[in-house]
């Protein structure tokens, strides 16, 4: 088998962390052209760094369902607190921009 | 065969050097700017080369500031002499 | 075999950036430049850490690319002086 | 199996998957930051297509679903076939809001190589090709001859319902 890692304990690092998102009231999914919206949602970047921060954690050598389960809960709290002030939306700068000129 | 020749070593050499010829011969400043990204890829090969990784990671982090300083350095004497030369053909007129 | 393709890419792409005429021109050759370096570092480098070089690479060097492009379109033409 | 002919194979799949998610996620509308403006008008300026010019220039001013390729190939052959390319995918996507970008297309297109990677695994494909094939694959588009290109990824563009709305 070339699949080292047990899908099954990404499945729940991803699971918790979607499940907490959406007691945090995150949105289920952006706004609806979803290619050009800029809101943080339960799917697309929490879930994708869940699995993410989990597969780092991994490779660092801490493995199990409960490193999972925490891993999933810390990044669903990352997201909703932290997440929009490390990267903040760049829309004040286009403004400015276009009134500059 | 010729193709021994060709690794990690001897392609960010090339780099390097093309990338200095670049920085002496074109005349205009942005010009410049691009061949100097173009020289530190190679001088970041050349230190992974060397399997000097921290040192690697430290020059491939430090790149990008060294140059937005230079473009800001550009732009702002770019409008220094622009409003230079407004200010003479006023000059002139008057 | 993969190394010397990578590197025969990247010193064509060298000369045509030096020989080109257009400046935005040369912004998309020096793009390729930056992919196939980060893909030199990462087969050279057969480790965890090569691979977290090889992207840090690439972002840091895709940023050096915007900002280039952003001045760019804010500098219409340079003023010399002579 | 055979060396070259696995990387051409390497190098159409990946051109396949990044130019289908790069044209679905909206690459080719508008500008996405202002320096693609400046490189879109210019390759327009040269005999260009003007769709083609801002894919270009959004691929030249952040990493998009063609970096998502290249890095999770590149952490699939380091790290590991799973844990690579979802390592990539998380950094690409702060790569990405660096940017000044939302982030579909780069995680988008990570993920979708890591599937596949794993997928080809089984009939002999090794993963040092896919990287070979993915910087083969972007010098088809940004290094050989740039008003042919732009006017082929126009095309696709139509096809698809993407093309720019900007003259």
């Amino acid at each position: 088998m070339i699949i080292h890692a047990n899908v099954f304990i990404y499945l729940i690092a991803l699971a918790a962390a979607l499940i907490l998102g959406l007691v945090l009231r995150l949105p289920l999914l952006p706004n609806k052209p979803i290619r050009h919206s800029w809101t943080i949602s339960a799917v697309f970047p929490t879930a994708v760094l869940a699995v993410g921060f989990y597969a780092m954690v991994y490779e660092l050598g801490y493995q199990g369902y409960i490193v999972a389960l925490i891993t999933g809960i810390i990044t669903a709290l990352f997201s909703k607190f932290i997440l929009e002030k490390l990267v903040p939306v760049p829309q004040k700068d286009g403004e400015e921009e276009s009134s500059h000129e | 065969m010729y193709l021994d020749f060709v690794n990690l070593t001897t392609i960010s050499a090339a780099l390097a050097l093309i990338g200095t010829v670049g920085i002496i011969a074109l005349p205009k400043p942005l010009d410049k700017v691009i061949m100097f990204a173009l020289l530190q890829g190679g001088f970041v090969g050349m230190i992974v080369a060397a399997k000097y990784l921290d040192v690697a990671m430290a020059a491939a982090i430090f790149d990008p500031i060294a140059t937005i300083i230079l473009l800001i350095g550009i732009i702002k004497i770019n409008e220094v002499r622009k409003k230079n030369q407004e200010s003479q053909e006023d000059g002139n007129l008057a | 075999m993969l190394i010397e393709i990578l590197g025969i890419i990247v010193v064509l792409m060298a000369l045509r950036t030096l020989v080109a005429q257009n400046r935005s021109e040369r912004l998309l050759y020096l793009n390729v430049i930056g992919f196939s370096m980060s893909a030199i570092i990462g087969l050279y480098i057969q480790t965890p850490f090569g691979a977290i070089i090889a992207i840090t690479f690439f972002v840091t060097s895709t940023l050096s690319s915007n900002a280039i492009a952003y001045s760019l379109g804010r500098v219409k033409e340079e003023i010399m002086v002579k | 199996m055979n060396e070259i002919l696995g990387i051409a194979i390497a190098a159409v799949i990946c051109w396949v998957n990044f130019v289908l998610i790069d044209t679905w996620m909206g690459l080719p509308e508008g500008p996405g930051v202002k320096g693609a403006d400046v490189i879109g008008r210019s390759v327009q300026k040269r005999g260009g297509d003007l769709a083609g010019g801002f894919f270009q220039g959004n691929i030249v001013c952040s990493p998009d679903a063609s970096a998502g390729t290249l890095l999770a190939a590149i952490g699939c052959y380091a790290i590991g076939i799973p844990e690579g390319g979802l390592i990539a995918a998380v950094l690409v996507y702060f790569g990405n809001r660096l940017c000044a970008d939302p982030g579909y297309a780069g995680t988008t297109g990570a993920l979708s190589i890591t599937v596949i990677i794993f997928l080809t695994s089984f009939i002999g494909f090794k993963t040092e090709y896919f990287i070979v094939g993915m910087v083969i694959a972007i010098l088809t588009i940004q290094g050989i001859y740039h008003p042919g290109a732009s006017r082929l990824l126009g095309k696709i563009a139509h096809k698809m319902g993407r093309h720019t709305k900007l003259t």
